[in-house]
């Protein structure tokens, strides 16, 4: 045959016209859409049997009870118990999604545990031999060896107290206010006023604050439009810092004196402090909730004759009497300067951030030794020589102290819904082994503490059962506990607390300098307390929340520190300065810079601080 | 134009015929034979076990997966035969109790929600009716994968060159709802 | 693909809103995304880009302290039940309406990513991956089987937790039975609610929540002079509040504020 | 060493000279497609699109082209259909530019959706409903036609025609011609519609969405008659431009007289109706949908003055285009053209942007968007290859009949002197 190039023309032709006739074709612009459906890098769900296990809450006090539905054993997605008498159903956002803490962004697993055993058993040992055969001698005090307990009331905080209490020079330290050991009693309760603490924004148990909201009349005392004062019954926009200043404003209105100092600090007419005070005094039972930064005026309550009534004293599960003889507890505040050598903080559980400037100040100046152990990386890491990593919620296996507005005593545990990995240690335990005590069975003691005291009730939540608990055998509570329940004292006597006094708190009085006045803006949970990746949805794929690490200031605010919205700033105070993101936002009072609290923040800002805001 | 001239052009079509109908499946489909060289009938016939012994839903009438290699072990401790198979099975398996990762024909795509409880419970269908007679099947065949797309031959694959494949593709299912006038919209299935 | 026989029971699954209630605490927004597998967001995601199939807006009078009030506003898809916008648009059937529930649904697998539907959607309630999908190692393993996750370039948005419709009509079929029970699917939202803001059921049912509201005189629908039926039905005894749902009554919003 | 392939009769300018002119544009193009391939790679987060923003400088650059290249259809429906010889000097340039319009528009669309893997989705499971699928099917075929138009312009290339076989297919196409006219110009007139109706049915957005006429919302007839007007006034402008750029006569002065005398009368036709369908809008539809038009013009930047000058870029142009002492003065002609050609932009911006960029929702808040470097880039890729094609095509095959005839005419005639000026 001829002419060869027109019949490879002819033969391509008609191959073409015959891969037509083919599947080829079709089939591949098929598949490649199919393709397009298992996108690579999509991961596939789990699949396997689906069941509900029970549990609490970790994240904060509040204890929530939370149903989780696991897949194949792995919980999947979190949601409140119904008609549980505290947590009534409820859970916050953080808790919704706190399944996912273990796998927040730098999650620490590994670390330097034998060394860290290595340096308390020594810190405990040279206390010990420092003051060998000579009884009642104690060595140089700048030896001893503090636990930070960030969560006091815990089981854990026992086990602390009994190591501390092992070691001469042993000391258990709590960062908690004046006010501890009390409670508040919201069914009682009929005009609240909050100075600033963020009543409907996560304090004490949602669900249970929500459930009772409509008995009491809420008066919010606040410089920030935060989401309190936007719901509630009466906003009081006092200037920033002003909130002790208030205090005792209405302390003196109540005592008949003169309100003219908290009128000029805090911004009011001293008619609107006058009728506060009547307010709280005619409507009562009344609360007064102090914010972050004015604790002391807890004291306010004695004067209003809530104390008794909407603050009630709360005593603590029993406790098994062997472990009564153990360090007392002491508040970070009186214990002197420069005189703890060796300081172990337990940030496993979330608890108030302590800013690292009133730890540093108690620590000894030469090289003191400081082991945290935490979970994640963000907190006293950043200051400590060793940290050991811990597991969290909820691979723990641990009890929850009492919510504030939980008058009566309760006990329950958040039980592991998945393992820990392996490396991580449990705090209470490692701290007493170190020290040469056995607390691996705590939990299980302090249980059958509880058993054997017979009081109270034990709410069942697979099958909503609430029965005596003096019923119930031991085995059958400590096995109820693990799957989901909570003991609860049913004691109706009412008793107030210990009286404290009122004691003489700085206002400062607030003046627009190019200092603005640093506030934070508390979030959900224990300030510090790192959260599930997705909260991204409220703060930065959606403007429900100021997120970590950035700063709202008004329009003006910004214009005068020469930055504007979405831009990078550095937020500087007394104590340091820290990188921050600006966010322009109107509702913010002039002159504040509006901080989401996270501890690099509260390192430096503390309760409440001047800052400046300068652009970078 | 005489025939020697249209010879060229036949010879294409043949070519792409071939090409498309016999060896492209052949390279579309990435071909990997089951771990262990089980026997439907022997268990069905010999040991005279229903399906459900081994694939037993679970009580809300899930499909509980493929058994655990413990289901085997129950029985299979030793050799239980002369077959080679039987040793290779022991040997690499149950001695060492590692899971046979056995390739699921069925799988359906992630965006399917099947569920075998309204199947069983309401429709009260057989298995062979979708998975084929299983009992039939002397030996595994090779488990087929779409190389593109990713998905078994047994959901996404047309009968291209043989290869009898059960029916548990949408068409499948569309077919049987329709005929139960069932099919009211994607999201009967779809998730 | 339609089978001429109409389903047995035709729902209109719709919500009640008590705006009153809504205290902001996003507690709905996580368990959804929780719920429905969208990812954390993309580090360069904005309120703008990012996902949340629910969203928590913060709405005032206008005014200023000490008259300003505010609410917070959760917006989820209206579900629109007539001439449904983002239905009639999308040019190649990726939304869907099931007769049986009345649910509007986006099925990312046939969706090409043109974003029509959300240029004809009036309440912004559809949201496109921008991004690739991704999660932190480790925390796939907490995604719901239940529902698919998405890939990059296709849209999504909220579908009444379809997934849970799916998982209640299996309880059903456990039971032998074809229709499930009212209180036995209920969305991630409504569920996670703690102030019980947010309430579900079938607007046909004279006696389910959405069914009373949709009577109550103090209650609202978004942008109903559309005509589009949304079935999001919101309530709120403060009259000011009310005029949130017609852009030609309520106070138009000044600088923008959080929330 | 091209000469070859250049047409006989006229002359082009050097070898080097040409690639000279087609290197920047080349360079543009190249960049472009780079900016294209970073979308399709890591997907629309380089752009500056968002969920408010779902569309941006893309389907405003769509629509535009589109209204633009509506000079391909209807000049070959004057000339083919109404039979308006003169407008044969400029039909092969029409279709030229036409195609890139439509091939632009297209591929844009393509970087535009999230998977164009599945594009071809629309096809086999369409939304009878929705406008976009009216819309991909008439653009698809009508770039068909076009190409399908095109063919016999390439091959008339007098190298080409030497195979017996091109000549004799470029003969069958060409008794098709009136064919594919006819086919052409229902398709476009269907989907210029289409694209008018995209936004006209968004009942969503009562900023676009207006009454609807039949099945159709008023834009779908609007878009039609707008692209009508516009495109004769592009096929002027561009063509003036390439005698301008290549300083050559290639079409009478009359030729271009006629086109703007076309466009003239659409344009009248069309500021009337627009005016009605603005004021029925304004004060019935608006209204309805529970929204005061006062809102619509409330945010800055867009005033009512955009509206304004939507309103006098139709109205001045037609008034020149009118009155034939104007239309004969070759400025008047062609700024006119170009000011009829931005008013087109212009209400397509509106259109898409505007209705974007305006809140719906009481509580929301208008809307800024600018385009990222990527999205320009792959705007400025269709312009570049737009340019390239063009200019190829310029050279080597014959896109104006009348060229050859103008060479042997002894140049500078006086009616011709200012249209020609500069030459």
């Amino acid at each position: 045959m001829r002419n060869t190039r027109r019949n490879v023309l002819k033969f391509i032709g008609g191959a073409a016209a015959g891969a037509v006739l083919t599947p080829v074709p079709w089939r591949l612009i098929t598949d490649t859409a199919l393709l397009s459906e298992n996108w690579p890098g999509v991961p596939r769900p789990l699949r396997g049997e689906v069941s509900a296990r029970y549990t609490n809450c970790s994240v904060c006090n509040a204890g929530c009870a939370v149903r989780a539905r696991c897949v194949g054993g792995q919980p999947v997605s979190l949601a409140g118990v119904k008609g549980h008498p505290l947590s009534r159903g409820g859970l916050c956002a953080v808790g919704v999604a706190a399944h996912q803490l273990p796998y927040c962004a730098g999650r620490l697993t590994q670390g330097p545990v034998e060394a860290a055993a290595g340096v308390i058993a020594r810190a405990a040992a040279n206390c010990n031999a420092a003051t060998a055969g000579t009884p009642g001698a104690v060595c140089n005090p700048t030896e001893s060896i503090a636990v930070l307990d960030l969560r006091p009331g815990r089981t854990a905080s026992w086990t602390y107290r009994r190591a501390m209490g092992a070691v001469r020079n042993g000391l258990y330290l709590t960062a908690a206010g004046p006010f501890s050991g009390a409670a508040v009693d919201l069914s009682k309760t009929h005009t609240v006023l909050s100075l600033g603490a963020p009543v409907l924004d996560g304090w004490g148990t949602p669900g249970n604050v929500l459930a009772t909201r409509a008995n009491f009349r809420l008066i919010q005392a606040e410089a920030i439009e935060s989401r309190t004062a936007s719901l509630a019954d009466l906003w009081l926009r006092i200037q920033p810092g002003s909130a002790s200043a208030l205090a005792m404003g209405i302390a003196a209105a109540l005592k008949k004196g003169s309100v003219a100092d908290g009128a000029a600090a805090t911004g009011l007419t001293e008619r609107q402090i006058t009728d506060l005070a009547a307010d709280l005094t005619q409507h009562g039972p009344a609360l007064v909730l102090p914010g972050y930064d004015c604790p002391g005026a807890w004291a306010l309550n004695q004067l209003t004759g809530g104390w008794g009534e909407a603050v009630v004293a709360r005593r603590e599960a029993p406790v098994p009497e062997q472990w009564k003889n153990c360090a007392p507890v002491t508040g970070l505040e009186s214990v002197p300067d420069g005189s703890i050598r060796t300081l172990i903080i337990d940030e496993s559980a979330p608890g108030d951030y302590v800013p690292w400037g009133a730890i540093r100040r108690k620590l000894v100046a030469d090289n003191p030794v400081v082991i945290a152990f935490a979970w994640s990386p963000d907190g006293y890491r950043r200051h400590a020589l060793l940290t050991v990593p811990t597991a969290v919620y909820p691979e723990t296996l641990e009890d929850i102290p009492a919510a504030i507005d939980s008058p009566a005593p309760v006990f329950r545990l958040a039980a592991p819904l998945i393992a820990a990995p392996a490396g991580v240690v449990n705090p209470p335990e490692f701290v007493a082994k170190a020290v040469g005590i056995d607390a691996t069975n705590a939990l299980r003691e302090r249980a059958d503490a509880i058993r054997k005291a017979g009081r109270g009730v034990l709410i069942t939540y697979a099958d909503g059962r609430t029965r005596p608990v003096a019923q119930v055998t031991p085995e059958d509570f400590w096995k109820a506990l693990n799957e989901g329940a909570c003991w609860m004292d049913t004691e109706s006597r009412r008793t107030a607390p210990p009286a404290m006094d009122l004691p003489v708190l700085d206002a400062q009085p607030f003046e627009h300098t190019r200092m603005s006045f640093a506030v934070l803006a508390e979030t959900a949970t224990a300030a510090a307390a790192p959260v599930s990746p997705l909260m991204t949805k409220l703060d930065r794929e959606s403007n429900l929340r100021l997120g970590r690490s950035r700063a709202a200031l008004h329009p003006e605010t910004a214009r005068s520190c020469g930055t504007a919205d979405g831009r990078r700033a550095m937020l500087e105070t007394a104590l340091g300065k820290c990188p921050i993101e600006v966010v322009v936002d109107a509702s913010v009072p002039p002159g504040v810079v509006q901080v989401a609290a996270s501890p690099e923040v509260i390192d430096i800002c503390g309760a409440s601080a001047r800052a400046r805001v300068a652009p970078l | 134009m005489n025939f020697w001239g249209k010879v060229p052009i036949l010879a294409g079509v043949l070519t792409s015929l071939c090409a498309g109908w016999v060896a492209f499946p052949w390279v579309l489909y990435r071909s990997r034979p089951q771990p262990v060289e089980f026997s439907h009938p022997t268990h069905a016939r010999k040991a005279g076990m229903l399906c459900v012994d081994c694939h037993a839903p679970r009580e809300d009438g899930t499909y509980a997966g493929v058994p655990p290699l413990s289901r085997c072990a129950g029985c299979h401790t030793a050799n239980l035969g002369p077959t080679v198979a039987e040793k290779k099975f022991i040997a690499d398996y149950v001695k060492p109790k590692r899971e046979p990762e056995w390739a699921v024909y069925a799988r359906q795509p992630e965006n399917v929600w099947f569920s075998h409880t309204p199947h069983i419970r309401i429709a009260k269908l057989q298995c062979e009716q979708c998975h084929g007679d299983q009992a039939a099947s002397p030996q595994p065949r090779p488990y087929q994968e779409d190389r593109i797309s990713g998905y078994s031959r047994d959901i996404w694959g047309y009968q291209v060159a043989g290869g009898a494949v059960p029916g548990m593709k949408m068409d499948d299912c569309i077919a049987c709802h329709r005929q139960e006038g069932l099919a009211h919209s994607c999201l009967d299935c779809h998730k | 693909m339609i089978s001429e026989r109409k389903p047995a029971k035709i729902c209109r699954y719709g919500m009640a809103v008590d705006i009153d209630k809504c205290t902001g605490c996003g507690a709905c927004m996580i368990a959804c995304a929780v719920e429905n597998n969208v990812p954390p967001g993309n580090p360069d995601a904005t309120d703008l880009t990012g996902i949340t199939w629910l969203r928590v807006f913060k709405v005032d009078n206008g005014e200023e302290y000490p008259r300003k009030e505010s609410v917070y506003f959760p917006m989820m898809c209206q579900q629109c039940g007539v001439e449904t916008p983002c239905y009639l648009v999308c040019p190649q059937q990726a939304v869907d309406v099931d007769p049986a529930t009345g649910i509007v649904f986006q099925m990312p697998e046939r969706c090409l990513g043109c974003r029509y539907c959300m240029a004809a959607c009036p309440y912004h309630s559809r949201y496109f991956n921008w991004w690739d999908p991704k999660w932190p190692a480790g925390m796939e393993k907490t995604l719901n089987p239940d529902v698919a996750p998405r890939m990059r370039g296709v849209v999504e948005k909220c579908n009444y937790c379809h997934g849970r419709w799916h998982a209640a009509r299996q309880r059903a079929a456990e039971a032998g039975e074809t229709e499930i029970s009212p209180g036995d699917y209920v969305p991630a939202c409504v569920e996670a609610c703690p102030a019980g803001a947010i309430q579900f059921g079938d607007l046909n049912d004279p006696t389910s929540a959405p069914a009373i509201a949709a009577k109550d005189p103090e209650s609202f629908r978004l942008l109903v002079k559309l005509g589009t039926d949304p079935k999001v039905y919101y309530h709120s005894k403060r009259e000011w509040a009310r005029r949130i749902g017609d852009p030609s009554q309520a106070p138009s919003p000044k600088e923008p504020s959080r929330g | 060493m091209d000469r070859r392939f250049i047409p006989a009769g006229v002359s082009r300018c050097s070898t080097a000279k040409f690639l000279l002119w087609l290197a920047p544009w080349a360079a543009l193009l190249a960049f472009g497609l780079y900016s294209a391939g970073l979308c399709l790679v890591k997907g629309l987060n380089q752009t500056h699109m968002n969920n408010r923003f779902a569309f941006g400088l893309w389907i405003f650059l769509d629509l535009t082209v589109i209204a633009l290249g509506a000079g391909a259809f209807f000049t070959g429906f004057l000339l083919y259909i109404l039979k308006r010889k003169e407008l044969r000097a400029v039909i092969n340039s029409a279709v030229v530019i036409g195609l890139m319009c439509y091939g632009g528009a297209m591929a844009v669309l393509g970087v535009d959706v999230g998977q164009p893997l599945r594009a071809w989705f629309t096809f086999w499971y369409p939304n009878v409903h929705s406008m976009l699928t009216e819309v991909t099917f008439c653009i698809s075929c009508y770039l068909t036609v076009l190409l399908i138009e095109y063919v016999p312009i390439v091959l008339k290339n007098r190298k080409l025609r030497q195979i017996p076989h091109f000549l004799v297919f470029q003969h069958e196409l060409h008794k098709l011609v009136y064919v594919f006219a006819g086919v052409g110009t229902f398709l476009s007139f269907f989907h210029q519609g289409s694209l008018g109706g995209l936004y006209g049915v968004l009942r969503g957005r009562p900023f676009a969405f207006r009454e609807e006429l039949g099945i159709w919302p008023t834009t779908f007839f609007l878009f039609i008659l707008s692209a009508a007007a516009v495109g004769p006034s592009f096929i002027l402008l561009t063509t003036w431009l390439v005698q301008k750029i290549s300083g050559k006569r290639l079409v009478r002065p009359q030729v271009l007289q006629s086109l703007g005398r076309i466009s003239g009368l659409l344009l009248a036709a069309y500021v009337l109706l627009k005016t009605l369908d603005t004021l029925v809008w304004l004060n019935r539809t608006t209204p309805r949908s529970g929204f005061l038009p006062a809102q619509y013009y409330a945010w800055k930047p867009f005033g009512v003055w955009i509206l304004a000058v939507e309103m006098a870029l139709f109205l001045v142009p037609m008034v020149i285009l009118l009155t034939p002492k104007l239309r004969a003065r070759a400025g008047w002609l062609v700024s006119s053209a170009a000011m009829a050609c931005c008013g087109v932009a212009v209400n397509r911006f509106v259109l898409t942007i505007q209705t974007l960029a305006l809140p719906t929702l009481s509580f929301d808040r208008f809307l800024q968007y600018l385009p990222s470097w990527q999205e320009t880039g792959t705007f400025l890729a269709v312009l570049a290859a737009a340019v390239l094609v063009y200019s190829i095509s310029f050279r080597y095959f014959e896109l104006f009949p009348e060229e050859r005839e103008l060479r042997r005419e002894p140049s500078g005639r006086p009616e011709t002197a200012p249209a020609m000026a500069g030459k």
